[in-house]
């Protein structure tokens, strides 16, 4: 159970610095960290049900997160071309 | 005990991650917490998922985050510490559910009283052989499908990454 | 409580026994550059007239690099600035722990693996820290506020995320036709028959393994990172005094760990040719009896000769003296081993045991040490590559060939 | 060689390859139409050709292997091979499948199809030589015989639907073949219009056989299917009347009977090839195949038969008078070809399908015939249609004249040739049923017949020529593309009625169930009537060439005595300016005032379109206070949504 707790506590964490932060790649890592939150959690019911399936699926889940990294960064990288920074607060052209 | 320690180490550094002014800071914190959580792997009996955590995640992802981080090259002024527009709201509603999400966190643990306790009988190590057989066989779908994903996320970046 | 004493020997044994070749290997590659550019290499530095042929050069350049001012860029990012070699060393130090350096040393019931840690992953840990590595120079790139230095990290961080991709795949083959990925396994299958050792049976995956194991490591022709041509010194052109020098060690370092995976992937590892760990056990008063006179007569003819080179320049001072240093503790060795050899002293089981595991440990280190040399050699030899001409080797040939590599590995062992 | 070839092809590949081989070369002929401006046009027109006559050839080699490996099995009710491909539509436990039937009925449509379609296909390389959509008219042509084919060997009601529904759309193609002309686009949109009032009448009549079927206890397997029609044909007694007035309907708007027929002569606006496949010889034939196929349902309603046959003496004898005074060429023989339909009608709505269907195929000869004829006279004269600028071709045009003469005499019922014996057997299985009336209309038909019929023949190919001296050198006859299918239509026109015992016997296990009332026999009054018929025939053709090439003013005069009369016919009766003043006109009326300016505008476009938007927008203006542009806040929107849920399913 504490693993479970110590997992919705990276989560928060990770929800906070999405809301709480400007930057877009500290959003992007913040993401990452609520990703690797979900791993944990996966691990430790793996050796609570005494079986793997919880680390296959969190090898399968790193995949997915280098694929998030990697579309996310490349988004990143445009909106920085197009803009110059990297702070959100720029990019809101769907409000115009 | 140690899992105390560890996990103390995990918070500190995911609360640092988010909390540092300097992204650059902020991406080695998450490396460091990252690294913890691949110790609190091992101590699970987790060795594969613990090696490729370090390997993919410290190892590749980070690493990219780092470049993009560098490639970048942010003026100091981006580096200020700021919040988003309507911060008072946001920053007071993200800590009630911060604190509510925590505390109904707590409230279940101590009101269900249940602690973690391992499986009998083990079984559960973490090898090589008998995560990667159960990734062919019983997961063989979603491992293709993942690999799909895989492909696809990496034409998408090229595509959005390569700019005019 | 006895596992936990012998475990901090074996750190302390090896990690110190790395360390004590590093500057061993920096003296080699001064010397061995002279020797391709057709001149003397360091011959200066001496103690009291004894140079030991440069080697003292590399004590007087620790002295140097100790009491040199420790500068620190106004704008650097103190702490980053301050880790990072640390990475870089720690790093290279810490893939020691999966290396078997000899067979399992049996001491009655007693049985010590000669490997730090012996992990269920194993190369998938070698990967994980190696990839790790990039740390280090990213982050002294970026830390010390320069420019060059930045370049030399981007470059770095590219350059080894790209060629971590084929090593890992190259590997793959090798972990398939071998079936296991614990690198013990991996040395102890290839027997003691030099034809089945794995770069005969995986020879392209060697030849790619190698090759990554250049630009892993930083060194010519992959040495963009640090380009002193293009980049000032890349990502440590403002590091200075012991800064320096860890990461001056850390490549080599990062050499001789290199060397030792390459040996026990792909050259058999602890394996004595033709001498299984058995045969030797059985038979290891009868080889001794063989062996020590040959090493008693070798090392005292390799003494007189030494010795005969004394007063040859007549300088007048202890340099005339100084083949006396390698010179006659050799014929001492050999006159010692003969002794023994005459007398034919019997040993028992556990002095046999631990001189088989010492055999298999000098021959591993004997083909370290070849393949430290072949770094030199192609430093001094081979031109770098230009930036795309990198990227491009790594992506286009060196990740499609690995996958070709693999497939016909595939193949082959489904048979 | 074929029997090793057989070996190796199941039968049931064979009728799909006769169904998709003209699919195939469609297919290949749609795609040089698309890029026929990228290829040289000459190159793109021989392959389109090659393509185009290569599909049908081979179906028709497919139809005939079909048929020779079929005469040779013994047992007539193995004759019938059905071939589900797979389940189209399935709920419930019904299903209605893909899947073709070849039996006697439909191997003798198919043969007859790809038969005279192969030669139409092979006179349309010299008809159609330097038209510029050379590849999409080979294309078109190879769909409809698709579809055709596809309608034919269906093996239920749905698929025929669809075959039905596909001819229907490549007539409205080849109609307007040339739509730079507006005349022509309107034509076929005319045709396409009234053809949907038949189709709407079949559909109901499909409903209504399933409606009725649904929950009965039904034997066999998808209930639309024709054999599963037959055998549970018992459940639709109550409603045989209804579904079978609507079918047939149905087939009115097809087969251009009254009071649909209005779209046929329009429809000569297309290729004369295209009349002489689609409008003369296989499209409206549909109907009077459809009545056959469903034989055993028509048979439990004698009323309905009863309107099929009045309806079918009805249109031939119109159709015939309005013939009489035609001047254009084509319009000759398209209402002549109403009339012959309205024969195959009046026969299987005295029960004597196998009279009709065999009327049917030796009309496609004769008629095909005519037309290719006409078409290679237009050809010569350079479009000119007008029969009274015609005149004296037969020394231009001895080939083309000859199969003209021929398949006029055909028509006309004169013995040996091919229209006698079907004509004769229709209307010796109309009298012999008693339905005395309606011999004598179809007698008297059959004299107009032979005089509307070789009028035309007199006034194209005989006496002086008429036309303008401008186009008189240009004459010549037709190639020899155009010649071969003719001449060999032609010798069909004579020997098609030989077969006439062989079809009989060979199409009776399909009409097995046609038993109204016990026929008895009167050889020799059927030798009579046989001989009184086609003297009548002879005496009228006399008749014809007397009037217009001996006394060329006789018919002036007889115009003017009966002015009247003339004129009614001449203008066929008025029936497109009727059907103007009573369908269309209040029809456009109602649309423009009630429909579109009374509830379109202010209902739908107002209220429905506008409004909704308006309200839309309304409160999208209220959820637009919520939108900021900062992706901040609509994560933080969303986390409290996700905890709201959260909290409901913890709780």
């Amino acid at each position: 159970m504490e693993y479970i707790v110590l997992s919705v506590i990276i989560f928060c964490i990770g929800v906070a610095g999405i809301l709480l932060r400007r930057n877009l790649i500290i959003i992007l890592m913040s993401v990452e960290l609520m990703l690797s939150a979900s791993n944990i959690s996966f691990v430790a019911f793996s050796k609570m049900h005494g079986n793997l399936d919880g680390q296959a699926v969190v090898l399968l889940l790193y995949v997915l997160a280098a694929c998030e990294a990697a579309v996310g960064l490349a988004i990143i990288v445009g909106l920085f071309r197009l803009k110059g920074s990297v702070d959100i607060q720029l990019f809101r052209d769907l409000k115009k | 005990m140690i899992f105390y320690l560890i996990a103390f180490g995990i918070v500190v550094t995911a609360i640092l991650t988010i909390a540092s002014r300097n992204s650059v800071v902020s991406a080695l914190w998450l490396v460091a917490c990252l690294f913890a959580q691949a110790i609190l792997m091992v101590t699970l009996e987790a060795h594969l998922v613990a090696a490729m955590q370090v390997l993919l995640y410290a190892g590749a992802i980070m690493v990219l985050i780092l470049f993009v981080i560098m490639l970048l090259n942010l003026t100091p002024k981006e580096l200020k510490w700021k919040f988003i527009a309507g911060e008072r709201l946001i920053l007071g509603s993200g800590v009630i559910y911060l604190a509510g999400v925590m505390g109904l966190a707590l409230w279940i643990i101590y009101k269900k009283g249940a602690s973690f306790v391992p499986a009998a009988g083990g079984g559960t190590a973490g090898t090589v052989e008998a995560v990667g057989k159960l990734l062919l066989t019983k997961y063989a779908l979603p491992f293709e499908l993942v690999s799909v994903t895989l492909l696809v996320a990496i034409v998408g970046a090229i595509l959005t990454g390569r700019g005019k | 409580m006895y596992s936990l004493v012998i475990d901090i020997i074996k750190v302390i044994v090896i990690a110190s026994a790395v360390l004590t070749l590093i500057p061993v290997l920096i003296w080699w590659e001064r010397k061995g550059a002279a020797y391709i550019q057709d001149r003397r290499g360091p011959n200066r530095a001496n103690i009291f007239g004894i140079r030991l042929g440069g080697l003292i050069h590399n004590i007087a350049d620790v002295f140097k690099l100790l009491f040199k001012e420790d500068i620190i860029p106004q704008q650097a990012h103190k702490l980053i600035y301050l880790i990072a070699p640390i990475i870089v060393m720690g790093v290279a130090v810490s893939t020691l722990a999966v290396i078997p350096f000899t067979a399992p040393v049996k001491l009655g019931d007693f049985v010590i693996k000669m490997q730090i840690a012996d992990l269920n992953v194993g190369i998938i840990y070698i990967l994980a820290i190696a990839s790790l590595g990039v740390y280090g120079v990213i982050l002294a790139g970026w830390s010390s506020n320069n420019v060059y230095s930045l370049f030399g990290g981007l470059r770095s961080s590219a350059q080894m995320i790209s060629y971590e991709v084929a090593m890992g795949l190259a590997l793959l083959s090798v972990i398939m036709s071998s079936g296991t990925v614990r690198l013990d396994e991996i040395a102890a299958l290839q027997g003691i028959n030099i034809l089945e050792w794995n770069f005969i049976r995986q020879p392209l995956a060697f030849i790619l393994f190698l090759t990554c194991l250049f630009a892993e490591t930083n060194r010519n022709p992959f040495d963009l990172p640090e380009g002193e041509s293009e980049l000032v010194a890349g990502y440590h052109t403002e590091y200075s005094s012991m800064k320096f020098a860890l990461f001056f060690m850390a490549e080599y370092a990062h050499i001789i760990v290199g060397s030792m995976i390459l040996v026990s992937l792909f050259f058999g590892g602890w394996q004595i040719p033709f001498l299984s760990t058995e045969f030797m056990h059985d038979n290891m008063n009868a080889l001794l009896k063989l062996a020590l006179p040959v090493v008693s007569v070798s090392s005292i003819a390799a003494g007189v000769l030494l010795m005969r080179r004394t007063k040859k320049f007549g300088w007048g001072d202890a340099r005339d003296f100084e083949p006396l240093v390698f010179g006659l503790p050799a014929v001492i060795f050999g006159f010692i081993i003969g002794i023994a050899a005459v007398f034919s002293i019997y040993l028992n089981e556990y002095a046999v045991s631990i001189i088989t595991a010492a055999a298999q440990g000098a021959i591993f280190l004997v083909k370290t040490l070849f393949f430290c040399w072949l770094f030199i050699w192609v430093r001094w030899t081979l031109p770098r590559f230009r930036y795309d001409q990198l990227m491009k080797l790594g992506w286009q040939i060196m990740v499609p060939l690995a996958l070709i590599n693999i497939i016909i590995t595939g193949i082959v062992i489904s048979r | 060689m074929i029997l090793g070839l057989l070996q190796h092809i199941s039968i049931q590949n064979l009728i799909w390859l006769i169904c998709l081989l003209p699919l195939v070369s469609s297919c290949i002929n749609w795609l040089l139409s698309a890029s026929s401006s990228k290829l040289p046009s000459k190159a793109a027109n021989s392959l389109a050709s090659f393509v185009g006559i290569s599909g049908p050839l081979l179906a028709f080699f497919s139809a005939l292997i079909v048929f020779w490996v079929l005469t040779g099995i013994e047992n007539s009710e193995a004759f019938a091979i059905t071939g589900p491909l797979y389940q189209w539509i399935g709920f419930g436990g019904w299903s209605i499948d893909i899947g073709l039937r070849v039996d006697q009925l439909s191997l003798v449509m198919a043969l007859v199809v790809t038969g005279v379609g192969t030669l139409i296909h092979i006179y349309s390389i010299g008809y159609m030589r330097g038209d510029d959509g050379y590849p999409r008219y080979f294309a078109e042509l190879n769909l409809f015989l698709f579809f055709m084919l596809l309608l034919i060997l269906a093996d239920n009601l749905i698929l025929m639907f669809v075959g039905w529904e596909g001819v229907g759309l490549c007539s409205y193609l080849l109609i307007g073949f040339w739509f730079s002309d507006i005349e022509k686009a309107k034509a076929g949109k005319k045709a396409f219009v009234v053809n949907r009032i038949g189709d709407f009448a079949f559909i109901i009549g499909i409903f209504l056989i399933w409606k009725m079927l649904a929950g009965q206890p039904i034997v066999g397997g998808s209930p639309l299917n024709f054999e599963t029609l037959e055998r549970n044909a018992a459940f639709l007694l109550p409603i045989a009347t209804p579904v079978c007035i609507a079918l047939f309907i149905g087939a009115c708007g097809k087969s251009a009977q009254i009071p649909l027929y209005v779209w046929l002569p329009d429809a000569m606006a297309g290729p004369t090839p295209v009349s002489a496949l689609i409008h003369a010889a296989t499209m409206v034939t549909a109907g009077v195949y459809m009545i056959a196929r469903l034989n055993f349902l028509y048979v439990l309603s004698p009323l309905a038969l009863n309107i099929v046959a009045y309806t079918g003496a009805a249109t031939a004898l119109f159709a015939a008078t309005i013939g009489l005074t035609q001047r254009d060429i084509k319009k000759v023989l398209a209402y002549s070809t109403i009339s012959q339909l309205g024969y195959m009608f009046l026969a299987e709505g005295v029960g004597a399908f196998g009279a009709g269907i065999f009327h049917l195929v030796t009309h496609a000869f004769f008629k095909a015939a005519l037309f290719l004829g006409a078409g290679s006279v237009i050809h010569a004269l350079h479009g000119e249609q007008d029969l009274f600028n015609m005149g004296g071709l037969k020394k231009y045009l001895p080939g083309t004249f000859a199969v003209f003469f021929v398949a006029a005499l055909a028509i006309s019922g004169i013995w040996p040739l091919a229209g006698f014996y079907s004509k004769d057997e229709i209307l010796w299985q109309v009298y012999e049923r008693g339905y005395t009336g309606l011999w004598v209309i179809g007698f008297i038909t059959a004299g107009m017949t032979a005089f509307y019929m070789f009028r035309a023949t007199s006034l194209a190919f005989f006496g002086n020529l008429r036309i303008g001296e401008d186009k008189k050198h240009h004459i010549h006859e037709s190639s020899i593309s155009m010649l071969v299918p003719l001449v060999l239509l032609g010798v069909l026109s004579i020997s098609g009625g030989w077969i006439k015992n062989s079809i009989g016997t060979f199409l009776e296990p399909r009409f097995a169930s046609v038993t109204l009332e016990e026929v008895t026999h009167h050889e020799n009054m059927e030798h009579i009537l046989a001989v009184i018929s086609v003297l009548w025939a002879a005496h009228w053709a006399f008749v014809a060439w007397i009037v217009y090439v001996q006394k060329p003013s006789w018919p002036e005069a007889m115009a003017n005595k009966f002015r009247k009369i003339h004129s009614l016919l001449m203008n066929k009766y008025f029936v497109d300016e009727i059907y103007d003043a009573i369908v269309i006109k209040p029809l456009a009326w109602i649309s423009e005032t009630a429909l579109w300016k009374g509830f379109d505008i202010p209902i739908i476009d107002n209220v429905g379109v506008n409004g909704s938007g308006r309200v839309v927008g309304f409160f999208g203006k209220l959820a637009a206070v919520l939108q900021t542009g900062l992706t901040p806040h609509y994560l933080f929107f969303m986390v409290i949504g996700i905890s709201i849920v959260v909290g409901w399913l913890v709780f």
